[in-house]
C-alpha cells in the first residue's frame, strides 16, 4: 500500500516535471541539432547554430543592448523600491495601507498594457522610440516589485535594530549605511537579480518601444517570423542559459539567508 | 543623601485618546538596580521609554545628572536601552556589536576592540568575539546585548523586559548574573518586567506600577511586608483579602471590625474608614496556637505541592467570607475537603487603606 | 526640518506613483477621446470606441476565449499545483529541496522562451496550434506559481493542525476534505485568481500557439499593427479592468486571512 | 491492585543514528496523572508520541487496555492529543472543533452540539461556542483543545508541553485548573513538560526522564524527599550535592566520609561505595542549634529576595567543598560576603548511590 503510493507520487513527479520542463529541454535540445531542421531525429550534437548566432551582427548587438537594459533599468528600479519601502516603513501616513496596495497593483496588470499606455504618453511628449524608452519602461514593470520584495523584509524587528543603533549614538546617516543596508542587502540583491532576470526576458514592452536598435527577445521575434530553425532554438537556449543562471544565483542567496 | 541621578517629574502620556501615564514621579539613585512591575497595560514600558528619548511625554519633565533632557533623541541621551528582542546587528560579529556604541564615538579600531572584549569577560562570554549573533543562544544573546550597552559607559542601563524571551530555568539564572553584573558595573539599571519573582530578586528600588500609576515604591522586602495598596498586595506576591471598618481609634492602635470579629491593629486611621486586611500565604496556618488569631472555618480547595511547601486554597464557610491562601510545611498533612481553622498571629496582619 | 522632510517625501510618493500609474491612466483616458486619435487635446468622455469594440465579433469571440483559456487552465495549473505541493509537504523525498527549487525554477523563465519551446514540441507530436495549445501553455507557466503559493503555507502548524484531525479518528479523506482544504482555501483561491489573471493579460504563448480563434491580447496585438488608435485604447482598458478587479479580489482575499 | 490501563514494555527507538529512548517501561495507573518531567533532548516527548501513536518505535510494545497497540495509527487508539501549539482547526468554531471527534465517530448534529457543549463547560468556556478560534487567547485555545481532546472520553489523554505557549502566571492558573478536570473527568492524563514546578503540582505519578532512560518515577512527594538519582536530586528542585565514600557498614546504619568528616545514615551501601550526600534547600541551615551537623563554614555569594524566604548561595571555604544551597526566612538578615556556618539536622542528608 505504501510502496503503491511511493510508485504514483514518483509517477506524478516526473509527470509534473516533464511537462513544465519538456519545452526548454526540447529546446535545447534541439538547438545542439547539426541540420537545418529542429525535428526529429536528433542528428547532433553541434555547436554550429551558436556559432551561427555568434557570427550574427545583429543578434550579438541585441545581446548587448539587453544587458545594458537589463542592468541599468534594475539598478534604477531598485534603488527607487528601497526609498520608497524606507519611507513607507519609518513614516506612518494617512490610508499607507491603500497606498501600499496601490503601489504593488502594477505586478497583475498586463505587460502588454502598460507598453500600450507607454507608448501613448511617449507618442504625446515626443520622446522617440528607443532603448531608454524600453528602458523605462522595464523600470515601471520593475520598481513595485522591488518595493514588495524590499519592504516585505522591514519588519518589526528592523526597526527595533535600527533604534538601537540610534540609541547608541548613530547619525541617520550612519544608520542607513551600517545598519539598514548591510541588513537588508540579501532583499536588494534578491530584487536586483529578479529585477535584471524579468527584464532580460521581457518581450512586448521592448517591442513596442524600440526601433532600430533593439533587445535580444524582439531580435528572437523577428527571426522566428521565417520559421522555426536551430538558430532560433540556440539563441533561445542562451537566453534561457542566463536567466537560469540568475535563477539558481538568486535562490541561493535566499538560502544562505535562513539561518540568520 | 546622594544627589538624585534621574528625576521624572509629573510625566502624563496619552496614545490617541487613552492615557497611559497620570502624572507619574521618579527618582533614580546613581548605582541603584530599579524595576518597574506591573502587569501589561500598566505603563511601565512607556515610562522607560521616555526615559529612553524613544517617545516625548505629552506633559512632564526627564531631568537626567540635572540636565532636562525631555525633548533630546535617544542618540544624545546618556541612557541606553537593552531591547526585548535584543536588537543585535545579524550582519555584524559580536565584537563589532559591542563596540558599535564606541565607533559611533570616534573611537579607533584597537582600542574599541580591547573594550568591547572586556564588556564581554563582564557578560561572561569573552569566546564569542568573532561569532555572528545567529550562532549565539538566547540567553547569550542577551548577554552580547547588555555587553553593548554597557560599553558606552551610560549613566542609565534600560532593560525592557530582559529576560521575557527566555525560558523559566535559564531566566532565572540570567536574573542572578544580571544582578552580580550590575553590582560590579555600578551603572543605575532600571529594568521592566512582570514578573515579581525577578522584581525582589533583582530590585533595590521596587516600582509597582497599575493603570498608568505608581501604586507602590521602596525596596521589595518592604513593598512585600507592608504593601501600600491593595494593589501590590496581591500583584508582589499573593495575599488573603479580608475588607473591613475601623471601629474604634486609640491613640497607639485601631479595632477593626471583620466578618471574623474585631481585630486589634497598631496603625492610625480614621474611625468609620473601609479598610482592607491582608495576611500573607507563609503567615498563614492551619493549626492555631495559643497567639492565634482565627478566620471561622475553611475547606480545603485545593492542595498543590511544591517541593518545600504545599500552597493550600481554602474557601471560607462564613458568608462573604474570603478565599485564604496558605503556605505549609510539606510534611504537614491536608487534603481536598478537608475542614481547617485558618489563623495567624496578630503580628502578620497587614492593614491597607487603598 | 519634519516639514520639509514631509514635503519631499509627499512629493517623492506623487512621482513614483504618477510614473508607474501616468501609462494606465493615459490608455485610460484616452479611450474616453470622442475624436479619431488618441492624442491631446482630449475630447470626450465619449463611450463611442467601446460600442465600436463590442460590434466587433473578433474582439468579443476573442474575449470569451481569452476567458475561456484563463479559467480552464488555471483551474487546471490550481489542481496539479496543489497535488504537487500536498506531496511535497507529506513525503519527504530525498534531494526534496533541490526537487522543490526546481519546481520553481520556470517562473523566472521567460514566456517567449517557454513558448518556443512548446512551438518545437507541438510541431514535433504534430498538435495543431488553436486554443488547447494555448491553454496547456498557460498551465506550464502558472502551475510553479500555484505549487509556491500553496506550498508556503503548508507549514508545521498545518502539519499539526492535520495530525491532531487524525487522532481524533478522522480518515484520510476527511483530513483532506475537512481541514487541508478548508485551511488552505485563502491560498488556493489568491493561486487560482493570479492564474487567471496571469493567463488573461498573457501574450506570447498565445500568439506563438493559436492561429485563428485567439486570445484578445492577441486580438489587439494585431489591431495595434495599424497603429494606436481610440479602439485600441477602449479594448486596452478593458482588458485592465479586469486585471484590476480580479486584483483587488485578492488583495481583499489576503487581506481578510491576516487575523486568521 | 488496580490493572494497568497502559504498560509500555522495554521501549526502544532512534532518529538516525542517535538514540533517544533506550530499553524505557511504564506504566499508567486509570485516573491517573502521569507527568513526563526531563530537559529538552531527555526522549519525553518522544515517548509520548510513541504512546499517541505518531511515531512507532524501534523496539518495544505498548499495550492500552492490555491490547497491543504499538503498529496502530492515532485514529484507532483509545489515546487523544493536545498539542502545544493547540492546533485548533482555525476555519471552524469552537463548537465543531470540538464536536471534530464525535463527527468523526459518526454522532448526529444535535448530540455532538449538546456534548460539545458539556465539555465546554467542563473548561470553563461554554460562552465561546459559536466563536473562531482567533477571537480567542492563548489560554481559552489551550481549554477549546483540551475539550476538543476530552470530549470523545479517550482512554488515555496525552498533553504535550500544553502550558509552555502560556506566561508565567496563566501557566500556574491554567496548572491548577487542569489538575481540577483532571479529577473531574476520571480520565488518565499523561502529561510532558521541563518545568519541575508544574511537575510537582500536577502529578500524582512522575517521571523524571534523562537522556533517554528513566531516572526516577514515584509519587512527588517521594521523588522530591527521596529522589533515586544525583540527576533527580538536583533536576527536581535543587541540592546541595556532597560527594562521599562509606566507610564502615553496620546492620542498621553505614558512615560516610566527606571532606566535612564522617556521618551516619540509617541505610544500606557495600563499604568503599562512593555515593553523594544531598541537602534541599530548606534544609540547609545557616545558623546551628543543638542537633545540627555542619560542614566547614563558607562565604555567602549571593541573596535573592523571593518574598516569604531569601535564597542564599555560599561558597564552601573548605578545599573542594560544594556550593551551598539554602532557603532562609526573610526575616534572617544576611548579606553577600558574610561567613556562615552550613549546617542540617542528620536526617534531613538524602543519600544518593547513582
Amino acid at each position: 500500500m505504501r510502496g503503491l503510493m511511493k510508485l504514483f507520487s514518483a509517477i506524478y513527479a516526473l509527470a509534473i516535471y516533464g511537462f513544465i520542463f519538456l519545452p526548454v529541454v526540447v529546446l535545447v535540445v534541439f538547438s545542439l541539432q547539426s541540420t537545418a531542421f529542429p525535428i526529429p531525429p536528433f542528428t547532433g550534437p553541434s555547436t554550429r547554430w551558436y556559432e551561427a548566432v555568434m557570427n550574427d551582427p545583429r543578434l550579438t548587438s541585441a545581446l548587448f543592448n539587453s544587458l545594458a537594459v537589463a542592468i541599468i533599468s534594475s539598478v534604477v528600479a531598485v534603488a527607487l523600491g528601497f526609498v520608497s519601502a524606507w519611507g513607507f516603513a519609518r513614516f506612518v501616513l494617512p490610508g499607507s495601507a491603500v497606498m501600499r496596495g496601490l503601489i504593488t497593483l502594477p505586478l497583475t496588470v498586463s505587460y502588454l498594457i502598460i507598453g500600450m499606455g507607454l507608448l501613448v504618453i511617449f507618442n504625446m511628449i515626443g520622446l522617440p522610440k528607443n532603448l531608454i524608452a524600453a528602458g523605462i519602461g522595464h523600470v515601471v514593470i520593475n520598481l513595485p516589485l522591488c518595493f514588495a520584495i524590499i519592504y516585505s523584509q522591514m519588519g518589526d524587528h528592523q526597526i527595533n535594530i535600527e533604534r538601537a543603533a540610534r540609541d547608541l549614538g548613530a547619525t541617520e546617516w550612519n544608520v542607513l549605511w551600517l545598519v539598514t543596508l548591510p541588513i537588508l542587502w540579501p532583499a536588494i540583491f534578491a530584487s536586483l537579480f529578479l529585477s535584471m532576470t524579468f527584464s532580460w526576458d521581457e518581450f512586448v514592452i521592448s517591442f513596442l518601444l524600440t526601433r532600430f536598435d533593439t533587445t535580444l527577445p524582439v531580435e528572437i521575434w523577428n527571426l522566428l517570423r521565417s520559421g522555426l530553425n536551430p538558430k532560433t532554438n540556440a539563441v533561445g537556449s542562451l537566453v534561457f542559459a542566463v536567466s537560469v543562471v540568475a535563477a539558481i544565483v538568486l535562490e541561493l542567496i535566499l538560502l544562505r539567508r535562513r539561518p540568520a | 543623601m546622594t544627589e538624585a541621578l534621574v528625576e521624572m517629574k509629573n510625566i502624563s502620556h496619552s496614545f490617541g485618546r487613552a492615557g497611559v501615564l497620570h502624572d507619574v514621579s521618579l527618582t533614580i539613585n546613581p548605582g541603584s538596580y530599579t524595576v518597574l512591575l506591573g502587569p501589561s497595560g500598566s505603563g511601565k514600558t512607556t515610562l522607560l521609554s521616555i526615559l529612553g528619548g524613544f517617545l516625548v511625554p505629552r506633559k512632564g519633565s526627564v531631568l537626567i545628572r540635572g540636565h532636562n533632557c525631555t525633548m533630546m533623541p535617544p542618540a544624545k541621551r546618556p541612557t541606553t536601552t537593552v531591547f526585548q528582542d535584543y536588537a543585535l546587528f545579524p550582519h555584524m560579529s559580536v565584537g563589532n556589536n559591542v563596540g558599535f556604541g564606541l565607533r559611533m564615538k570616534g573611537v579607533v579600531k584597537s582600542e574599541r576592540d580591547r573594550l568591547a572584549h572586556e564588556a564581554l569577560v563582564i557578560v561572561g562570554l569573552p569566546e564569542a568575539f568573532k561569532k555572528k549573533p545567529h550562532q549565539l543562544s538566547g540567553g547569550q544573546r542577551q548577554r552580547v546585548a547588555l555587553a553593548r550597552a554597557l560599553v558606552v559607559k551610560p549613566a542609565v542601563l534600560l532593560l525592557d523586559e530582559p529576560l521575557g524571551a527566555l525560558d523559566l530555568k535559564l531566566r532565572r539564572q540570567m536574573q542572578d548574573e544580571l544582578k552580580i553584573i550590575q553590582k560590579q558595573v555600578g551603572t543605575a539599571f532600571v529594568h521592566v518586567t512582570h514578573d515579581q519573582e525577578e522584581a525582589m530578586a533583582l530590585a533595590d528600588h521596587c516600582v509597582v506600577m497599575n493603570q498608568g500609576r505608581i501604586e507602590d515604591e521602596g525596596t521589595p522586602e518592604r513593598v512585600y511586608a507592608k504593601p501600600a495598596t491593595r494593589f501590590s498586595a496581591t500583584f508582589m506576591g499573593e495575599s488573603t483579602i479580608i475588607p473591613g471598618e475601623v471601629t474604634s481609634v486609640t491613640s497607639t492602635a485601631i479595632s477593626v471590625n471583620t466578618v471574623f470579629g474585631s481585630f486589634p491593629i497598631i496603625a492610625t486611621a480614621e474611625e468609620g474608614a473601609k479598610v482592607t486586611l491582608a495576611i500573607r500565604p507563609e503567615h498563614m496556618r492551619l493549626i492555631r496556637d495559643s497567639r492565634s488569631i482565627t478566620f471561622g472555618s475553611a475547606e480545603v480547595t485545593a492542595v498543590v505541592f511544591q517541593g518545600s511547601f504545599k500552597r493550600v486554597v481554602a474557601a471560607s464557610k462564613t458568608l462573604s467570607g474570603p478565599t485564604f491562601i496558605a503556605k505549609i510545611p510539606a510534611t504537614h498533612e491536608v487534603a481536598v475537603g478537608d475542614t481547617v481553622t485558618p489563623c495567624c498571629h496578630i503580628e502578620n496582619l497587614i492593614m491597607l487603606t487603598k
